[in-house]
């Protein structure tokens, strides 16, 4: 177990970095590689947690899809790179309280020893057991998210259209 | 429609504007003023010469001259039209508007001449710098750079052969051409 | 009538002729570009990937060759009309002899007439081919240029066997021509007809009738008709634009009036049109050469012609079919040696001024077909 | 292969007498594993460029490399990597040096990562994750990011240009590609790499072999075209398309990042490559493989070889879509039809 323990450590840590320079990196197509790396973290967490699904989903659609379309939106702004993003502004306190607060909810939970949070069961393969899980206890919400998802792509091709 | 048609319909619209109209063959040998060249452009344009094929400037020392040669696609007939340009002032009217491929053509006529082509949508030197001094294809013009080409061998080949034929005649009095100026000093 | 608009300085006027806001992007292409073939700037305005504006810029390799040639005489030209369209240099001979021929109402033996179609017809072919492989370079497909070149070496050695050289002969002479064909010539000609006869088909699998191929040069760079005569367009971009003038028929100089052949003419009007011209035009210069070469007369090659040559004072303007469209050469003469004015009317410095008409509208990938489709050499662009 | 899973066992036997906490004796073999699949992939991508330049050569009437190295220059491909190690690296002044430096690495990491699920014979695959081909297709995307990486960092308008149209390119040709690997997924009802070889073994009809590019022939060739596109081969190398772009996104790197940028490209085409044919060719499957195991791997490295032939045959004969053309190959030809297969397919899977 340790070194499962060392591994997660390890790759929390990392995810942590890449996440900070994100946030506070002045260079906003840094921080986008930045976001690349915690996502590939994030990944490896969730190989970590036996969930090699959802981990290739994570690579597949963060990485490969929406960090492709952020760069996208940056290259495509001309004269970006030249402004240096703001790191600090007004609204410091308010993000201050919610940030401990979040912090103080975490260790509450991962002190008491909350069931959810305890070594997750041994799941047989997840990939087809999702599978059958979605189609059928979870079909109805399966089926609105794709509606939702059908709505939000017509609209964006509708604003993308040119007058 | 035969070139002498066409004489006759241009002769009979421009009269004495037209200083020299005859018809040699298929080409039509016209000459003209500057300030009328427009107006015979679009006679001709009208009458269906609806090709140029080439605007060329001349300068005869006395005068600047630019030469339309027009041609149509239908009719057999083909003009070669001279416009008399002043050297001092060359102004024209351009005819850009008639044909699009008279554009480049002026551009280099004035680039080449100094001939200045009123309504050219598009006023600058093509095949030159924009800084550059001077109408290069002028007869007067002089440029330090410019070492005149003297004739190596062949007048002096030719003044040997006569000589060499035994009759003393005199060399032939081909004036000797100016030596070349000394190299100028490095422009700065 | 004073004068209305006074003379901007060049980058003034591009300014305010662009003055749009500056949002969209230039980009330029050349002088140094791997896809305009020679030194010609093009500095194109995008708007994303479409162009809206595009100026181009010659001069580059301006070598004041109409100066030079009112310094030279009539015989020293020839070889400066090599360097004008450096791929044609046979058509630019015959094109500058035959204007002095005019000129000096000179005879000219039948054997060297037919001497000279048979080469010019080569050098349009050469400079066909070299045309098709580069063209296919700019759209991606690197095997058709191999091709193109492989026949062409032998179009090469057969021009180094009769004039010595590959690239600038400076074959013709004023009243017929330098040398006679060397023996053998005449059967590697034939020779050579025979090889390049089904190369054709094989450049039609490849190129042809490739639906990517097609798709990439179909409906672009469009110039209609009447527009293109407007232009003063020639040669295939004129005949790929339904206007059926070839100068070799229309208006026949030399002996070509004997040859039978048919001018290909598509009324397409775009890339496409003037790639099946030019394809076709290949076809038609081999049955030119064979016909050529069956009735090649046997005689003297040089009529007679005074030592050094002085026309009579008078002009001529004298135009021929060059493969890229009508050549056009505008002598004076003053009874001297040398020409009172030299000009040569090019028929790429037309083609080329009707570009930023066809670029409007198009992407980048197709500007680089469009300026192939227009087989431009800067050489006699920019004389 | 048992015998390299009975030589594993027995080594971890070995050293859980010894004693030594499990971590270690996996650690060594990952890294065996590892070298193997780095040497591997580096050879095969330096034999992969010479073949192209001989192919290409043979294509165009002319010989290719011959003098490098003896017979038909063979080491022409040893020659050009020392020629670029010995390059030097230039960097551009105003580039972001980390994103710059970054993106070939991400580039090649991804190729080589792609290797872990391909089952080169009967027992020889690194990890066979039961999401095989999903973890395969989630790595592969992973190279846009690098190529845009590379094509922003080096501050160049060329690149710049180059990087967007690559990533317009693979976002839109991933789609059809996940699509079309679906419907073997579905007749084999795994996604495991191992077990899909394992589902196309035996024959139909006695000579016809059970592989799925017969049912799926729709597949393979949505399939190959879209892995085509991702690995920008033309027709679909608007990237760096020469005339238009000079050279696209790399077009700023010299020396050995370009030399990376090179091999991860030759790689990613193996990939692919070893992908369509696990797929759609069963993999190592063919005759004779029970009786001799290495066969297996000879079956698959002829059958990824063809593939590649395929490839390289496509380059030196067709010639580049422009970039809208391409758009819409993919949206509205591709999409359409890898949705048609996937329907029909679990339609009969179904029935």
């Amino acid at each position: 177990m340790t070194v499962q323990l060392g591994i997660f450590y390890i790759l929390a840590a990392f995810v942590v970095w890449a996440a900070a320079i994100v946030v506070l990196g002045k260079n906003i197509v840094r921080a986008a590689v930045a976001l690349i790396f915690t996502f590939c973290g994030m990944a490896a967490l969730y190989v970590l947690l036996d969930a090699e699904f959802l981990a290739a989903v994570q690579v597949l659609i963060y990485v490969g899809g929406i960090t492709i379309l952020l760069l996208f939106a940056i290259m495509l702004t001309s004269g970006i790179s030249s402004v240096t993003a703001r790191v600090v502004n007004e609204q410091t306190p308010f993000s201050a309280i919610a940030a401990i607060g979040l912090l103080l909810g975490l260790i509450y939970a991962s002190t008491r020893g909350n069931a959810a949070m305890a070594a997750p069961p041994r799941l047989p393969e997840t990939a087809p057991f999702l599978g059958r899980l979605l189609l059928t206890t979870y079909a109805l919400p399966f089926e609105a998210v794709s509606i939702l998802l059908l709505a939000a792509m017509v609209g964006a091709i509708v604003l993308a259209r040119k007058e | 429609m035969t070139p002498e048609q066409f004489l006759e319909q241009l002769r009979t619209q421009f009269g004495a504007a037209l200083t020299e109209a005859e018809a040699k063959g298929s080409v039509l040998l016209l000459t003209t003023t500057a300030d009328q060249g427009y107006a015979v452009c679009k006679a001709l344009h009208d009458l269906g010469f609806e090709y140029l094929n080439c605007l060329s400037g001349v300068d005869w020392t006395t005068h600047l001259e630019v030469v339309y040669d027009l041609s149509s696609l239908h009719h057999a007939a083909k003009v070669h039209l001279r416009v008399k340009v002043d050297r001092a002032d060359p102004l024209v009217r351009s005819v850009s508007d008639l044909w699009k491929a008279a554009n480049w053509h002026e551009r280099e006529c004035y680039d080449m001449f100094g001939v200045r082509f009123d309504g050219h949508p598009d006023h600058r030197r093509i095949l030159l710098s924009e800084d550059w001094v001077g109408f290069p294809l002028r007869k007067d013009y002089t440029d330090e750079r410019l070492v005149p080409y003297t004739d190596y061998g062949l007048e002096e080949k030719q003044a040997k052969t006569e000589a060499g034929k035994g009759a003393p005649k005199p060399t032939s009095a081909a004036p000797k051409p100016p030596a070349p100026p000394k190299p100028p000093a490095p422009a700065g | 009538m004073s004068m209305t608009t006074p003379i901007p300085i060049g980058t003034q006027v591009i300014t305010e002729r662009l003055g749009e806001t500056m949002e969209e992007m230039y980009v330029n292409m050349g002088p140094q570009h791997p896809s305009t073939h020679g030194v010609l700037r093009l500095m194109l305005k995008l708007d994303g990937e479409v162009i809206t504006d595009c100026i181009p810029y010659i001069g580059y390799l301006h070598r004041c060759h109409e100066k030079i040639g009112e310094n030279r005489n009539y015989v020293q030209i020839i070889p400066y009309t090599d360097r004008l369209d450096y791929l044609a240099s046979m058509a630019m001979n015959f094109g500058y002899v035959l204007s002095v021929e005019r000129l000096m109402n000179q005879e000219v033996p039948p054997r060297a007439e037919y001497m000279r179609v048979i080469l010019a017809e080569l050098q349009r072919i050469a400079s066909h081919l070299l045309w098709l492989g580069t063209f296919g370079l700019d759209l991606g497909n690197f095997t058709i240029f191999i091709y193109c070149f492989r026949e062409r070496e032998m179009v090469l050695d057969l021009f180094e066997a009769v004039s010595g050289q590959r690239l600038n002969y400076a074959f013709y002479r004023i009243g017929g021509m330098a040398m006679d064909f060397p023996d053998g010539w005449i059967e590697q000609c034939r020779e050579f007809l025979t090889w390049f006869k089904p190369r054709i088909p094989e450049y039609d699998a490849l190129v042809t009738d490739n639906i990517l191929f097609q798709k990439r040069i179909r409906g672009i760079g469009v110039m209609d008709g009447p527009t293109a005569v407007n232009y003063g367009l020639s040669g295939p971009m004129l005949r790929a634009s339904g206007i059926n003038w070839d100068l070799r028929r229309n208006d026949p100089y030399s002996v070509y009036d004997r040859f039978e052949f048919n001018v290909p003419v598509f009324d397409t009007c775009d890339v496409w049109g003037r790639f099946l011209v030019r394809r076709q035009e290949m076809i038609e210069s081999v049955k030119i050469i064979e016909q050529a070469l069956e009735g090649l007369p046997s005689g003297d090659i040089q009529a007679k012609v005074p030592k050094t040559i002085k026309p009579a004072a008078g002009q001529a303007y004298v135009r021929t079919e060059s493969p890229r469209g009508e050549l056009g050469f505008y002598l004076v003469s003053d009874g001297t040696p040398k020409p009172y004015r030299y000009k040569v009317r090019s028929p790429a410095f037309c083609n080329l001024s009707a570009l930023t008409e066809m670029m409007r509208g198009c992407l980048v990938a197709d500007a680089v077909a469009i300026l192939g489709s227009v087989d431009i050499v800067l050489g006699e662009i920019d004389r | 292969m048992d015998a390299v899973s009975r030589a594993v066992e027995s080594f971890y036997g070995l050293t859980t007498a010894w004693g030594i906490p499990w971590l270690i004796p996996a650690l060594v073999i990952m890294t065996i594993v590892v070298s193997i699949i780095l040497g591997y992939i580096s050879v095969a991508a330096m034999f992969l460029i010479w073949w192209e330049r001989k192919i290409s050569a043979h294509i165009q009437v002319r010989f290719g490399p011959m003098r490098v190295g003896g017979w038909h220059g063979w080491a022409q491909s040893i020659a050009d990597g020392l020629k670029l190690l010995l390059k030097e690296d230039i960097i551009p002044s105003r580039a972001d040096k980390v994103v710059f430096v970054l993106a070939p690495v991400v580039v090649f990491a991804a190729a080589l990562a792609g290797y872990v699920t391909i089952p080169f014979g009967p027992g020889l695959i690194v990890r066979d994750l039961n999401i095989g081909i999903l973890y395969m297709v989630a790595i592969s995307s992973l190279t846009v990011v690098g190529i845009v990486m590379a094509g922003w960092s080096s501050n160049n308008k060329y690149a710049t240009l180059g990087a967007l149209r690559s990533a317009a390119q693979a976002v839109s040709y991933e789609v059809p590609l996940v699509l079309s690997l679906l419907g073997p997924v579905i007749l084999a009802g795994t996604m495991s790499m191992g077990r899909l070889v394992d589902a196309q073994g035996g024959t139909w009809l006695g000579f016809l072999p059970r592989w799925y590019v017969f049912p799926q022939i729709v597949g393979f060739l949505v399939y190959f075209t879209c892995a085509l596109a991702e690995c920008n081969r033309l027709p679909f190398d608007i990237p760096e398309a020469e005339s238009e772009l000079v050279a696209g996104f790399h077009v700023e790197y010299s020396g050995m990042r370009f030399a990376i940028f090179f091999l991860a490209e030759y790689a990613n085409m193996f990939a692919v490559a070893a992908i369509a044919t696990t797929m759609f060719l069963g993999g190592w499957q063919g005759p004779l493989t029970t009786q001799l195991p290495l066969i297996g791997v000879l079956w698959f490295l002829l059958k990824c070889y063809f593939l590649i032939f395929v490839m390289m045959w496509l380059r030196w004969t067709l010639n580049r879509l422009r970039v809208d053309q391409l758009m819409d190959f993919a949206w509205k030809v591709l999409l359409p039809i890898a949705f048609a297969n996937l329907v029909i397919t679990s339609l009969v899977v179904a029935l």
